[in-house]
């Protein structure tokens, strides 16, 4: 439970800094202090325990499916790393609060920086691989948002998003990597994969799920090639850096070798890939650092080394080196930490971080001299410092390398090599800044700073002092407690202390020290080397690589969403045309073995009319109108051929809808240009004419074979039932409209009332000015004879619309058919009278109507509900009106009212609407009358 | 009796109806309205879920007529999964539309509610017709709400969206004719059962319609290479709309994954795995050629159009697996990424809002006013579409990467979603970096238009949504398990509707 | 809205509509003739608003026997319409012919004009702006002259008694 | 007898359809091709008449009636696009 | 008895045809839209006639049903055919359509 | 019969993806129309075309002297649709016309 709260405490800690923020600094530091204070506390009373070589576990389910458990776990090298996340995050809380300027959003920074130190606690405390992955990739989103914290740098900004995607993309390579390895062990707890490391190494899958797991570890550690987004990361605030970029987010990446070195360790692609990047980076960043002028800079390359040095040390393989491995890390930590925040109160106190500037600070800044002077032995790998007691166990491990029995030199020497130019660079550091003559002015008179900033530094030069001369009674519990669980099994043995006598290692050290101070003291001609040589650096590919695929996504996008939607619809029809014929490829075109009809002349003849219009159709498109009389043509014969096809009902819609969209198109093409101009050229043609005969040839073939074959299909039970007791009627279409398939009408009436009010709506916004043309051959605008003549055939046409409607249900007819019948009887006294003077006289709201007929339909469906009945069943009741008789129909005769009026409605505001066009009317704006009746608005 | 499961309809189409009925000229009224449907949606949704998450499913016989003959409703997991998010998702759009949105086009609501009781009925039809209709009015509305403020943006994005899904609904109509004359049925169910016992003579047919159908579905759902249309589209929509649109796509997803498992399922006889050799590549090129768009785009709701492709094909390709736990994971970050992407859309407008005329454009403007706040938000919703941790849509693809595992196709599909995952990752974080920290800062407070607490709501609600679904992802995953096994097996289903087994 | 509301404004219209009815159901079975008499009782109430110019026929024999003729004409008119359309093209004298009128109400023109277009080659093409004139096209004439004299006296004559 | 006659009939209809149909397709104006639909029009309800006695079914009257309508309507809205632009002001 | 209303139905049929056939074949043969105009306003609609009797007479005697309806269809023809022949007209004196003898143009001035 | 219909469906539908496949928002609305009517016909055909009475109902007749009115009640619904699609596709060309000043389908003149 203790465990849960350590872990959750930064997270909750995050909301307190921004809410503190507004009573002050202080205010701020101590929301972000206190949590972290109060975690140490709860970390360290766990300690005992730990220490005692406990392992404590606590599990919560979270998604079983995925294997993926809340559980958390404590032990050695997790509270190793969980002390150094509090700890040194305690130091620079401390730090930050002295070194960030006044006029900086602190409660954002200590946020960010509480966001940061979560996740890496859940890093450390994971007892679950996927949940380790999750924070492991919420370090890199918070890492992100420290070093873009100076937003209006773009340099910060670019190095953010370079970090972001180096470790992101790692981040994604473990976590694939990760769920192999949970897929070999058979779990994602790591009691389960830290015990299956044999099942795991003779794995077929070991390497690929090795190599991902390596791309997430090297990518965080910054090892080689992976290296550069670490040194353009140092943007970052100074505070951030000594953090998350020395002491803690970098180690995840060796935290994670070390904590998987029981399942994935001692094979040799592990050792070639891990020791081999490790000692590789190890030497290749010593020898930039020692070339690097910001200080920050050095010190990023020196991490970068050293996280090689620690990687390499994992690499081994051996417990020995796994133990000297744990030891470095908490080395590091502390002397690097101390540095950076060293290089921060340079910064802080001399406004340059430059080396080449800085110089003969130990007179103006003794104290900050002393800390660096501490710290920069400590790196260099002094002895009676901590960091030589690790350096010189590293090197000794170099020297006995079963793996390499073939060129045993290679490692020791690349080694010493690495110890050669760290010592050079350490040098360069000091005498750099405190010693050397200035080569010009600061930008800000240089002095100790308060201090605030000193302590935490000198806690941290205090601990690498301390445990340089004492290792192993300071050092020595928590570091068995910590490579206790790295080696997974017995520790062997090892000895901390300073002196073990002329050995080999000690041989190299001094080579490594005498030949730093040499190689600093050559460092003028070397400079002058390096500078001639041709700058190509990690970071240079990276943004080659990510410029390429920004311009390749950009010119493949551009070109393949061109905006042409006649490119949409050959994509649409070439899909629709491959899927199509696929199956015919495949399993070839089978006639079907029915009889088929006899054919007659007439029916020839129908056929060829429809085939002559309908490419009459096609040739005169250009010619708008024409086109339009051509396609009421073949509308015409669609409807004969209906008709001759025993479809009656079919007939009479189509009929009705045709007039209608001829309307329709008439008025469209009042707007639109009467005549297209030619634009396609031939080829295009062709091509289109190409598509377009193989999908017409498609639908023909498949009716074709539909046609041949014998029918079984449901729809005698519609003919059965549909005279059923009550409420059946004759004309099966109908009553499956009606009743048996009540639903696709009731979606069908609202598709038609969506498309009305679409209309309605778009016309708002449609405008077209009306010329009125000066003729004298035709000079009435409502000719008396159509007037006249339209006055009686309103009244005529509405009553068969009524019988159309009412025969419905027995005979062809219905509420569609009906009211598309009664739509044109209106439509009429618009053709005639023109629509002022018809829409005076409606006196209704077709858009009311049209919304009622909905409402009347569904209620009439509905109704159904009050006896318990399935919604939109019909056959409720029957109605007895006196000297009518029982009309036992009602509820669909409501329904195909309600069907009737849509339709009505619908049709009649398009139209209407359509017509109205050309009106000039002040554009349509709500927002205005919504702000007097809108409750929201305050 | 269950009348409940027409209630996700029922509740939005009457809303719909009174909306215009009622609200006809009190905006007041028809946002009133317009929230209690949305909640009544989810509620209808939640009800559902709780009463299928075991695995029961419900047939409603629509006007009494038993399927195969009349129209049937069916509840199972799945539709209830994608009624409640639909509601979740309409009811947070239309909030946001109440802030300037829903007053410059007076059916604002109606198309909304329309749309909603389309894509329930779409999802809780089991007969192919009726699921043509429901798709029907879902597009239309669609197109309307596309359309409805009359700005040419969305003018011009309308004419494409509407003929080719008008060119759509031609097809679909061919693939329903086509299945319907060799099968002799409308019912899915019924379908089923009847394909299975079709002669060889007629495999190419019954194969052809099925074929033609997914093609459809792959347009709806904007799948490689009908999915050129999908980011102009959305990005031309007004904020609520295109939030509101995150959800369209997946009842496209839903129709592949019902009818491919349930008519065209591994057991189906001459018209088995009709889909299953082709969808997984396909997806995988969409997944690949949405996050390259996302990275390519110019305009930040484009960007966001893409993203939605990207999902797709990253759900589609898991579905493609058609195993269990490629469905389950398929739709468990379907979810996820609807509400994500929903969020994103109505962030954007904001954000666009603050930055003045250079509106969502990728190009150095001034800072949103409130950059911290927006920033943060921003933060967030890049996380969630990206797939990072700690929200849900990590989780969604830690499943993919674990189903495909043990499959032929791990490689293809592992690889598409680490590649796809950084180009994702760097697509936003510059966009984020070039908005929140590029930018200028304003030069005058007083001009900039402050996102007020009820416009915030909505996105906030939306990431309390992700949140919590992260959260209790548990439940979640063992639902979307739950649904991917009755999908494969659908003799449950069958016998549900038809009242035997195949 | 425009005006008032008759219950029943045109009950020849009434009685019209009735019949139509009961012709288009062919029947005369109680429920349809209920119906029947309720919709032709309704519409032209309903539709009143768009029809309030009242046609009142004054000589209702004189219409009966101007209809016989009427049909006669129809007859005669297509068989000789047949025999020019038959014979050779060449030989037709076609002719626009402006017919003054007399007539005022609006639907006794129309009827005139209906007459025309259905009478022996003859078609109305256009009613001037002052429904004055009536342009005529005559299929084949040799007197123009005579041809308006025929249309004068042989239906806008009987039009005008009958309807004014 | 009565066959015979419709056989006629139905083979001097489909002539008729064809001849409009040549029409239509010459024009050359537009109002000759209004004036061919508006006749082919006409001419398809008498070919659903012959039709309907041939089947012996009467349910064919509906579509006759409403081809009539339609037909007229059609005729007119072209004639007053014709005319001025739009057919509906 | 049958029989002769048998002869009576079918030499109406072919009335009624030829009257239609006579009407598209003036609307191919004649030289002029105006005079187009003439044939299928008359022809065709006392074709149609024909044929309507024909029909009723047919349902009516021969079926036994009364067969009236089809009245309906020859009223409204006769109401509309001379309303359509009138638009025409007007539509082709607008557009300006020539006619044989030159008289539109001179007319148009 | 049945290949008279199959080809009139193959013609209606070639002459509409012919015209679909055009540059103008129209001449895109007329393909549509004729797509329309060829899916409507081809719909019609999946009920068969065996000779037969119209699904009216009568006494004395087998119900399979009928043809099957399911297609045509699909079909009635299907041409309903499409009536509301291509009113709402007309409206939005004009509409867009209006705002871009051309019927071109990608709102300018140029490709
Ligand atoms: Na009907
Ligand atoms: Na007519």
């Amino acid at each position: 439970m203790s465990v849960l709260l350590i872990l959750m405490l930064p997270f909750v800690g995050i909301l307190l800094p921004p809410l503190l923020q507004r009573q002050g600094r202080l205010a701020a530091t101590l929301g972000a202090g206190i949590p972290t204070l109060l975690a140490f506390g709860l970390l360290m009373s766990l300690g005992p325990s730990v220490l005692a070589g406990e392992v404590l576990l606590a599990s919560r389910e979270w998604v079983p499916a995925m294997g993926l458990t809340a559980g958390l776990r404590v032990d050695g090298l997790g509270f190793l790393f969980a002390t150094m996340t509090l700890g040194i995050g305690l130091l620079v809380i401390t730090y930050a609060h002295f070194y960030m300027k006044k006029d900086d959003p602190l409660g954002r920074f200590y946020a960010y920086l509480l966001l940061f130190m979560g996740a890496m606690l859940g890093i450390v405390l994971s007892e679950n691989v996927l949940l380790m992955a999750l924070f492991w990739e919420i370090t890199s989103l918070s890492s992100f948002l420290l070093i873009g914290y100076s937003s209006h740098d773009s340099e910060a900004r670019r190095g953010a998003r370079m970090a972001l995607a180096i470790t992101g993309l790692g981040g994604f390579c473990l976590f694939a990597g990760l769920v192999v390895l949970g897929q070999i062990a058979g779990s994602y707890e790591l009691s389960v994969i830290l015990a299956s490391g044999d099942l795991i190494t003779s794995h077929d899958w070991y390497v690929p799920m090795l190599v991902l797991v390596l791309l997430g570890a090297f990518t965080k550690s910054a090892q080689f090639p992976f290296h550069f987004w670490l040194p353009n990361a140092m943007k970052a605030p100074t505070p951030v850096s000594a953090y998350l970029h020395s002491a803690t987010m970098v180690k995840a990446g060796v935290f994670l070798l070390a904590r998987l070195h029981p399942a994935l360790a001692g094979t040799s692609p592990w050792f070639f890939l891990v020791g081999g990047v490790g000692i590789a980076t190890m030497f290749f960043a010593a020898y930039v650092a020692f070339y690097r002028h910001d200080l920050k800079g050095l010190l990023a390359y020196s991490t970068i080394s050293h996280l090689g040095l620690i990687t390499a040390l994992f690499g081994f393989g051996t417990a020995g080196a796994a133990v000297v491995g744990v030891f470095h890390i908490m080395n590091h930590a502390a002397f690097k930490a101390s540095l950076f925040m060293t290089a921060g109160i340079i910064d802080h106190q001399t406004g340059t971080r430059d080396i080449r500037i800085l110089g003969g600070l130990r007179k103006a800044m003794p104290f900050t001299m002393v800390l660096a002077l501490l710290g920069s032995a400590a790196m260099a790998g002094i002895p009676l410092f901590n960091g030589f007691i690790s350096k010189e166990l590293f090197l000794k491990e170099t020297l006995d390398l079963p793996l390499m029995a073939g060129a045993p030199w290679v490692f020791p020497v690349v080694a010493t090599a690495g110890a050669l130019f760290s010592m050079a660079y350490s040098v360069r550091l000091v005498h750099g800044v405190f010693f050397k003559d200035p080569t010009e002015k600061t930008p800000k008179e240089a002095r100790d700073p308060s201090m605030g900033m000193l302590v935490p530094v000198g806690i941290l030069v205090a601990i690498c002092v301390i445990v340089g001369i004492a290792a192993e009674q300071t050092a020595g519990p928590l570091l068995a407690a910590a490579a206790g669980s790295t080696v997974g099994g017995e520790l062997p043995y090892y000895s901390l202390s300073l002196w073990h006598g002329f050995t080999l290692e000690l041989l190299m050290s001094a080579i490594a020290i005498g030949g730093g101070v040499v190689l600093y003291l050559q460092r003028a001609r070397l400079y002058e080397i390096a500078d001639r040589w041709p700058q190509l650096t990690g970071q240079m590919a990276f943004e080659k690589v990510q410029g390429l695929i920004l311009s390749f996504a950009e010119g493949l996008t551009a070109r393949l969403e061109n905006g042409s939607l006649q490119r949409y619809i050959v994509l649409l029809l070439g899909m629709a045309l491959v899927a199509g014929a696929l199956p015919f490829l495949e399993h070839g075109f089978v006639t079907g073995t029915a009889e088929l009809t006899p054919t007659n002349p007439v029916a020839i003849a129908v056929w060829a009319l429809l085939v002559v219009a309908t490419l009459a159709t096609v040739f005169t498109h250009r010619s708008r109108i024409t086109a339009i009389i051509c396609l009421s043509v073949v509308g015409l014969l669609i409807s004969i051929i209906f008709v001759y096809l025993s479809a009656p009902d079919l007939a009479l819609t189509q009929l009705s809808v045709e007039v209608v969209t001829i309307l329709l198109l008439l008025l469209a093409l009042f707007v639109l240009p009467k005549v297209a101009p030619p634009e396609s050229s031939t080829l295009r043609k062709i091509r289109d004419a190409t598509l377009a005969a193989i999908g017409g040839a498609g639908m023909g073939l498949i009716s074709w074979a539909v046609m041949t074959r014998p029918q079984d299909s449901i729809s005698d039970y519609y003919l059965e039932n549909a005279t059923y007791p009550v409420g059946g009627g004759t004309n099966v279409v109908n009553v499956i409209l009606v009743d048996f398939r009540g639903f696709d009408t009731l979606g069908e009436v609202a598709v038609l009332v969506l498309a009305a009010f679409g209309v309605y709506t778009m016309l708002r916004y449609a405008r077209h000015t009306h010329v009125e043309g000066v003729d004298d051959m035709a000079s009435d605008r409502y000719p008396v004879v159509l007037v006249s003549v339209s006055r009686p055939l309103l009244a005529l046409i509405l009553l068969m619309a009524l019988y159309i409607f009412l025969r419905g249900h027995y005979l062809p007819g219905g509420g569609f058919i009906g009211g598309l019948v009664a739509s044109v009887a209106l439509i009429l006294q618009y053709l005639a009278s023109g629509i002022d003077w018809a829409k005076e006289r409606m006196g209704v709201s077709f858009r009311y109507v049209a919304v009622a007929g909905v409402l009347l339909a569904t209620l009439s469906g509905g109704a159904a509900f009050l006896v318990e009945q399935p919604f939109l069943t019909m056959t409720l009741l029957g109605l007895k009106i006196p000297l009518v008789g029982e009309i036992d129909y009602v509820m669909t005769l409501l329904f195909d009212l309600g069907i009737f009026l849509a339709v009505v409605g619908g049709t009649m505001t398009i139209l209407s609407q359509l017509s109205h066009m050309q009106e000039d009317r002040e554009p349509f704006d709500e927002e205005a009358r919504a702000k007097e009746t809108d409750p929201w608005k305050p | 009796m269950n009348h409940w499961i027409t209630l996700p309809v029922l509740i939005p189409f009457v809303a719909a109806i009174l909306i215009e009925i009622v609200g006809r000229h009190h905006i007041g009224a028809r946002r009133v309205l317009a929230v209690c449907a949305g909640l009544g949606t989810i509620a209808a949704g939640a009800y559902m879920l709780l009463r299928t998450h075991q695995g029961e499913i419900f047939t409603y016989a629509m006007g009494g007529w038993e399927a195969p003959f009349g129209v049937a409703l069916v509840a199972d997991g799945l539709s209830a999964l994608l009624v409640t998010l639909t509601g979740v998702v309409s009811l947070f759009a239309a909030l946001y539309s109440m802030n300037r949105h829903d007053t410059k086009g007076k059916f604002f609501h109606f198309f909304l509610q329309m749309q909603v009781a389309g894509i329930c009925g779409a999802v809780l039809t089991g007969d192919l017709f009726s699921l043509f209709v429901c798709f029907e009015i879902m597009l239309l509305a669609s197109y309307n709400l596309l359309v409805y403020t009359g700005e040419e943006r969305g003018l011009k994005a309308g004419v494409h969206y509407v003929i080719l899904n008008l060119a759509g609904s031609a097809l679909f109509l061919v693939a329903i004719g086509t299945l319907y004359g060799v099968t002799g049925t409308l019912n899915l169910a019924d379908m089923a059962l009847r394909v299975g016992e079709l002669g060889p003579e007629d495999t190419a047919l019954v194969r052809a319609g099925g074929l033609l159908l997914m093609v459809v579905f792959m347009l709806k759902a904007a799948v490689l290479p009908l999915h050129l249309w999908l980011p102009n589209v959305y990005g031309s929509a007004t904020a609520p709309v295109a939030a509101f649109f995150a959800i369209l796509t997946k009842v496209g997803v839903y129709a592949i994954l019902r009818v491919s498992t349930l008519v065209f399922g591994s057991e189906a006889g001459v018209a088995a795995d009709v889909l299953a050799p082709y969808l997984l590549p396909l997806a995988a090129l969409t997944l690949a050629l949405g996050m390259l768009g996302a990275l390519g785009s110019l305009r930040l709701r484009k960007a966001l159009g893409f993203l939605i492709v990207a999902s797709i094909g990253t759900m589609l390709m898991s579905i493609g697996l058609y195993t269990p736990e490629g469905i389950a994971a398929g739709l468990y970050y379907l979810v996820h990424s609807t509400l994500g992407i929903a969020m994103l859309f109505l962030l954007v407008d904001l954000i666009a809002r603050q930055r003045g005329e250079k509106d969502d454009r990728l190009v150095v403007a001034r800072a949103p006013a409130q950059r911290a706040l927006l920033g943060l938000l921003f933060f967030a919703g890049a996380i969630a579409v990206v797939g990072l941790p700690p929200l849900s849509g990590f989780l969604g693809k830690v499943w993919v990467l674990q189903a495909s595992l043990m499959t032929p196709h791990v490689v293809v599909v592992w690889v598409a979603i680490l590649l796809t995952s950084v180009l994702a990752l760097v697509a936003l974080s510059r966009a984020g970096s070039l908005i929140f920290w590029k930018g200028e800062e304003a030069d005058d407070e007083e001009r900039v238009p402050r996102a007020t607490a009820f416009e915030l709501l909505p996105v906030f609600g939306l990431l309390a949504c992700l949140i919590l679904y992260t959260l209790f992802s548990g439940p979640a995953a063992e639902l979307c398990m739950m649904i991917a096994e009755g999908l494969l097996s659908p003799g449950d289903y069958i016998e549900a509707v038809m009242g035997v087994r195949p | 809205m425009i005006g008032g509301k008759k219950i029943l404004p045109r009950p020849g219209f009434s009685v019209v509509l009735m019949i139509t009815w009961i012709l288009a159901h062919q029947s005369l079975d109680p429920k349809t003739l209920a119906i029947g008499a309720v919709a032709s009782l309704l519409l032209p109430a309903f539709t009143q608003h768009f029809w309030p110019e009242a046609l009142r026929v004054r000589r209702a024999g004189l219409l009966l026997k101007f209809l016989g003729i009427f049909v006669y004409d129809i007859i005669v008119a297509n068989l000789q319409v047949a025999w020019l359309v038959l014979g050779p093209s060449s030989k037709l004298r076609p002719a626009f012919l402006e017919v003054p009128i007399v007539l005022e109400n609006p639907m006794s023109i129309t009827a005139l004009s209906a007459v025309i277009s259905l009478a022996p080659g003859t078609v109305a093409a256009n009613l001037s702006g002052d429904r004055r004139t009536l342009l005529v096209h005559i299929l084949h004439t040799k007197d123009e002259e005579r041809a308006i004299t025929r249309i004068k006296e042989r239906y806008e004559g009987p039009l005008k008694e009958i309807f004014e | 007898m009565i066959t015979v006659a419709l056989n006629v009939g139905f083979a001097v209809m489909c002539l008729c359809l064809i001849l409009n149909l040549i029409r239509l397709l010459k024009g050359p104006s537009t109002p000759d091709r209004i004036l061919a639909l508006d006749t082919m029009y006409i001419n398809t309800i008498a070919l659903i008449l012959l039709f309907g006695v041939r089947l012996e079914r009467e349910i064919f009257f509906e579509a006759a009636l409403l081809i009539a309508m339609m037909g007229f309507i059609g005729t007119v809205a072209l004639a007053n696009y014709l005319l001025h632009g739009d057919i509906i002001d | 008895m049958i029989s002769l209303i048998e002869y009576v139905i079918a030499a109406l049929i072919l009335i009624g045809v030829s009257f239609c056939f006579v009407g598209s074949l003036g609307l191919v043969k004649l030289p002029d839209f105006y005079m187009r105009v003439h044939v299928p306003t008359k022809a065709t609609t006392l074709g149609i006639g024909s044929l309507l009797i024909a029909s009723t007479i047919y349902f009516s005697i021969l079926r036994g049903a009364p067969a009236v309806h089809e009245i309906l269809i020859v009223v409204f023809l006769f109401m509309t055919a001379p309303i359509s022949a009138h638009m025409l007209m007007k539509a082709g004196l607008h557009e300006g359509l020539p006619d044989v003898d030159g008289e539109v143009e001179k007319r148009r001035g | 019969m049945e290949a008279l219909i199959a080809s009139a469906i193959a013609v209606l539908g070639g002459s509409g993806i012919y015209l679909v496949l055009r540059a103008r928002t129209f001449t895109v609305i007329l393909g549509l129309a004729l797509l329309a009517i060829a899916v409507n016909l081809f719909l019609l055909s999946m009920g068969r075309v065996a000779p037969g009475h119209a699904p009216v109902i009568e006494e004395g007749l087998e119900l399979g002297a009928y043809v099957d009115p399911l297609p045509q009640a699909v079909v009635l619904t299907a041409i309903v649709i499409g009536f509301a699609m291509m009113s709402f596709a007309v409206v939005l060309a004009i509409t867009a016309h209006f705002v871009t000043g051309t019927d071109h389908l990608d709102g300018e003149e140029t490709s």
